[in-house]
């Protein structure tokens, strides 16, 4: 048993870490933010230069073939930063999915474009009414001829109007919760018929509602196989979720980190606030949850690139409900230490607050989690 | 022991359900009902329609314009007014400075400002935190210095709830540095538009706009503004927070949100099956339910076992009512499912409606329940309402 | 709306608390609970002095007629001073259900002389695999001419072997789990056929294990509605229940002065520990558990006796539930303030605690009525 | 990055596991696994098996008899032998006084007690607490005075575990009143069979005698059996601590007991289904289940990243460990239903058999759920982790 990361793993957080430091100061993020397209292009040719973008991409389209663990090293780094930009969109997600299941023809014309900072890639599967049931997709499309022809709504779709390519889950066989019959297409954002209303999300970020009417897409279009898409989306959500707990964890640190500062500083009944023993075990309270979040964490990352579904099911679920309960508690604590403060926009907290609180929401909840944890113990 | 209503307050609920349904207006109620944004007149309006019924003020004694509503019909009409969606009526005034001044205030002030606060004619706004004095009150700030007829205000107060709509605000202020901190404390009220005071917005975590710190620059205040005596603001501030807490406990307004909750839990699916279904959610549900259940009858047995003001038992509805109205909040916003995630501050309005990003209940509550952290923080944060039941009511 | 008690029921109040602090010293509780019996003659022959045996008896029959806030000043200062006497078992629902099912001659015969304490009743309903399920009876009636064979086994009943009168459920209709198809039998414990294990409960009391082999009743055995006892069972469960939330009432508020007093004397690192922030905070939320489950015991015994069926279940499911948490939440609080002493058996405080726990294993635990209180709504 | 075990390791595992199944008594292993009274033979028995295989102190370094084990090979250790239903290794000898006597012991000490602790020949138990100092164990007040080549000891210990059991006794004494209390301490190993001490049982809730009160009375103890230096007593006490709080998290025992759980929940019936199948009740469970995952890869993050000796982070497994064995008490107990009712003493042993009350496995639980309220106490209190961790991992 090894817990220590690579002198790789080690190189890359140090120096993403610093960069983070030096040039995503809290005032960038928030300019970012405000701009139109809600990420900074300038921040993400950085990160491709710095091998980011291909970390998980297959050698020979111009990546570095790296693991889950290698993702968790990025993610927790961009949620201690509070990063906004795409990356588990269109790297963790839209890059694995391609690189799993993309034919020849699609792993060139995306992979390497995507590892370079090129081409924005996202996953569009969520419909108004599944929740964060995978199976259950209404969305439809309809063979004609050589062609499908897709028909519906995707709901939440991160950065979906940014996306420059969007993978989208439909039905081409049965009824809406079935397991058989999903299949997945890449479709250009600025096809006919695709239509993205875009808006901010509570976190920070950007998502849409993408509309698809008669949209017209060639066989070549099909991603991985078809009717059998179900196990490929549901191993790539479990990289994502993994990814996810690794981000959480790193927003978490830093949450930790601000409160505990503001307690050993925020005077009140002439000491610090942290010299009240309830704050103090509040603190401590925080803390436990950081370090049984990152342990959980951990096996997450680790499992997620398993062969054997069931063990990077269980540890994945184990993860993601966990971070979602911890993350929920570590949060309501934070803001309340912080008094006033903490409920500001100003405070960087309240931001970090935000984002550990809405990581429950994106790719299964807590209440998910355990559900599935469940179900697949009983088997 | 019979927790029946009488006849009379009976009789009385059927008035104020009546009047509410005749006269709050339906845009208002909509906003309320619909977690959107109020503007100032929307307070304005309803708070001009209760004044012009005389119900404004309905619990305040009849000696100051009021109807000497009963704890419990203060308490009807509250739960009738909040299932309806009327506004929360604006307490700085109605609520909080109104007993001070009737308890403590000059004949001058009595007539003067209680009457304009039960006709709605002044808004008020209350300068009791200070950047440095949160939870220890007592170490404020802000000095006045007695110059002739009149005191210079100097300092700044902050967390000014709708400040930006304020007439008056009272404010405690330091007229003494010698002596124990507790005792240079005195009660001003303050025009707030008088020369050299600035209002600045905070903006909150779900970037709205409904505090605001106040800074004051040389403020003239006539001397026949000071409550009472000099130097015992401290007491009449504390005699202010113990009123400030029966209606904290929000009993009226979380039943209504627990009616919400239970309607998007309908509306809301999981496995193609309500979500209210789901036997974890619906037991979640009715544990708040359940607590709401036990905090209104709590709320009834301190009406009944004291009447008024009362005593440090009253921190129990503050921590009990805040608990419960952000579990209530919590569970709206965990409801949604993804679409807790869209973050549209134009939705907070009526004018903006977009059914394509979710339910049209959606958009406001993931914000909601960021910015109802603050309810476990203000008025005195619960972990202080603790330290007050331990010692005044545990002798700890 | 009058939260005060009559000056009956505060005469009554006084006196038996009067009684309870005199005379049930919790040394003399111990040599009760160790006695054959389990329970003391004497203190139920004072009992029943006192009026307290014949207190919800119709007047005609010797008693008072009482309603069931009378039944809850009672049971809370029996929780106080964690008196073990079977009042719940014999005077709130054996005096219950005969008063409410009775016929005339049922009611002549046993009314009278329970409440002169001269006979002692228990229900004996739950099964080994019924749980808290009232509907749940597999123990059968059998017609054998006019008369009924019984067999069966019910479970943990309480005082089983102590008791003289037994009314006991049986299914003389339908399968294992319907509605219809239960009727009560009144027998006499010492009939042939009946068998009765006797063993202590944790928290102080007695039950036994009562097994049915072919125990030969006459029809005028039969309690109530043939075919159709669920009902009153409901409701006699209900009643109890609210009973059961007053004696928590009264064992919580004696736990809590118990804490407080010890938190007020204990020293440690010079200081009675209940200076510490942290302890502090835990005594207010035993008192704030106190204070909620005061009120929602108050309107579960108001609604007990409601001829609505709805209301009353919606107010005891809600009581029965709270004081479950709020009952495990207080015992957990207090032991750990008490530290070590907490843990022995020599500290009354640690009977309390156990009272007070196993409170919610008796008809219905929180889980039970949480979920009742939810198929109620929705209907 | 590799959360696998190494190819030795995993020999290691089946070697232990292979040994448990061939050597651990039947007997004994069903009194574990049903949670029924364990007598001192029992224990002894076992660590007798283990002695022979020269694996009773398999983690000590070999210059001491031990089997040199790494942390993980004592893990893998205590997780074979937990899930086997093995007793836990009474741990005051193998665990506490011996780490100490081997950093600070004379060479006497060592050669003498480490091998009578290795071969299972003497019985330890803990002599710190008092009964006026439970966490503010530096205000101890049991006296030692030198008296030519020895100590006359006198003062009283409590919560002294299994010491009616035991033939030595580590104390902390007092061997000076006039420096700071914690500079007055000393560490003594004293023979329990020494006239003037009297060993005074502590029924606990549970109607079970685990715990003691202990008595010295001219206890004479040579000075060679004084650890270290004189008023040193602390500092080893210190270390000591360290050392028991990492096997306190009690990984290995509490994954047997969530695999008991689920075969309770599988049997337990609720409204005709296995209780396992209910979602609330299934969710609890999962949620433990998950807590206890965290917690095993934190166990092995320490073990990792320190060793032997853990830091103050280590007060974390105290905190969860106790956390969860009181979650898994609970949930058996209320897995039971009305059966967690019936209390049976006489159940504790294999002997009374009565299929009559309830399913075989329920007797003891509500008993264990009440008695396992100590863990979160004993040890150090969870308030007294959260104190340290508060202090010397936060800086608060």
């Amino acid at each position: 048993m090894d817990f220590s990361f690579s002198e790789e793993q080690q190189l890359l957080r140090e120096s993403l870490a610093r960069y983070v430091e030096r040039e995503y100061t809290f005032e960038k993020r928030r300019a970012i933010q405000r701009s139109a397209e809600g990420f900074s292009h300038e921040v993400w040719s950085a990160f491709a230069e710095m091998g980011l973008l291909g970390l998980t991409t297959p050698e020979e389209y111009g990546g570095y073939g790296g693991s889950a663990v290698d993702t968790l090293v990025v993610s927790q780094v961009l949620g201690s930063g509070l990063v906004v930009e795409p990356y588990l969109a269109s790297v963790v997600l839209g890059t694995g999915l391609v690189a799993r299941a993309g034919s020849t023809a699609q792993k060139e014309s995306l992979l390497p474009a995507a590892a370079r900072g090129e081409l924005l890639l996202t996953l569009a599967h969520a419909e108004p009414d599944s929740r964060y049931e995978l199976a259950e997709v209404a969305t439809s499309a309809r063979r004609q001829g050589n062609q499908f022809v897709l028909q519906g709504h995707k709901a939440v779709v991160p950065w979906g109007a940014q996306a420059d390519r969007l993978i989208v889950s439909a039905r081409t066989a049965g009824g809406p919760r079935d397991a058989q019959g999903i299949s997945l297409f890449v479709i250009e954002r600025g096809m006919k018929g695709v239509g993205a209303r875009d808006y901010r999300t509570i976190d920070g970020q950007r998502a849409a509602e993408v509309k698809l009417d008669d949209v017209l897409v060639g066989a070549d279009a099909v991603l991985g196989p078809l009717d059998g898409a179900l196990p490929l989306l549901e191993a790539i959500a479990d990289v994502g979720a993994a990814a996810l707990c690794a981000e959480a964890v790193g927003v978490m640190e830093t949450l930790n980190a601000q409160t505990l500062e503001y307690i050993k500083t925020r005077q009140q009944f002439g000491q610090p606030i942290g010299r009240f023993q309830v704050l103090q075990h509040r603190a401590v309270d925080m803390f436990i949850h950081l370090e049984q979040s990152k342990s959980i964490a951990l096996l997450a990352a680790v499992r997620a690139d398993s062969a054997d579904a069931a063990e990077r099911r269980r540890a994945v679920s184990a993860a993601k409900a966990h971070l979602g309960r911890s993350g929920r508690a570590v949060t309501q604590m934070a803001i309340q230490l912080h008094g006033g403060m903490g409920v500001t926009d100003e405070l960087p907290a309240s931001h970090y607050a935000k984002r550990l609180t809405m990581i429950d929401f994106h790719l299964g909840d807590a209440d998910f989690h355990v559900e599935r944890f469940v179900a697949d113990a009983r088997g | 022991m019979d927790l029946a209503y009488t006849a009379e307050e009976a009789a009385f609920r059927d008035e104020v359900r009546d009047f509410v349904t005749a006269n709050l207006p339906a845009d208002i109620a909509r906003k309320v009902l619909e977690h959107r944004r109020l503007e100032k007149s929307d307070y304005a309006r309803w708070q001009d329609i209760l004044a012009k019924q005389g119900w404004l003020a309905g619990h305040w004694p009849v000696e100051h314009g009021g109807c000497g509503w009963t704890p419990v019909q203060n308490h009807i009409f509250d739960e009738e007014t909040a299932a309806a969606g009327a506004p929360r009526l604006i307490p700085f005034g109605l609520n909080m400075v109104a007993p001070v001044i009737m308890a403590y205030g000059s004949p001058w002030q009595k007539e003067h400002y209680l009457s304009r606060i039960r006709t709605n004619h002044d808004w008020w706004c209350q300068g009791y935190s200070e950047p440095g004095s949160g939870s220890d009150l007592a170490s404020l700030k802000t000095r006045a210095v007695r110059d002739g007829d009149h005191y210079l205000v100097n300092g700044q107060k902050t967390w000014t709830t709708l400040a930006q709509y304020a007439d008056m605000i009272f404010c405690l202020v330091r007229t003494d540095t010698t002596v124990k901190k507790q005792e240079g404390i005195s009660f001003l009220l303050i025009d707030m538009h008088s020369p050299g005071i600035t209002v600045r917005p905070i903006v909150t975590l779900d970037e709205e706009h409904e505090v605001n710190e106040v800074f004051f620059e040389d403020v003239k205040v006539p001397v026949a503004n000071l409550v009472g005596e000099e130097g015992k603001g401290w007491t009449y501030a504390k005699y202010l927070l113990g009123h400030e807490r029966t209606g904290i406990a929000g009993v009226g307004a979380s039943k209504r949100e627990l009616d919400t909750l239970k309607h998007i839990a309908k509306i809301q699916r999981k496995n193609g099956r309500p979500l209210g279904d789901d036997p974890g959610f619906a037991a979640r549900m009715a544990q708040v339910e359940i607590d709401l259940l036990a905090l209104e009858m709590t709320v009834m047995r301190v009406l009944a076992s004291r009447g008024k003001a009362p005593g440090p038992e009253a921190s129990i509805l503050k921590i009990k009512g805040t608990e419960i109205q952000q579990a209530l909040t919590e569970l709206m916003m965990e409801a949604l499912g993804p679409y807790a995630l869209p973050f549209r501050p134009e939705a907070m309005t009526l004018d903006t409606e977009d059914e394509l990003v979710g339910p049209d209940y959606a958009a406001p509550l993931a914000a909601r329940y960021f910015n109802y952290r603050k309810v476990t923080i203000y008025g005195g944060s619960n972990e202080i309402q603790r330290n007050i039941i331990a010692q005044m009511v545990l002798g700890l």
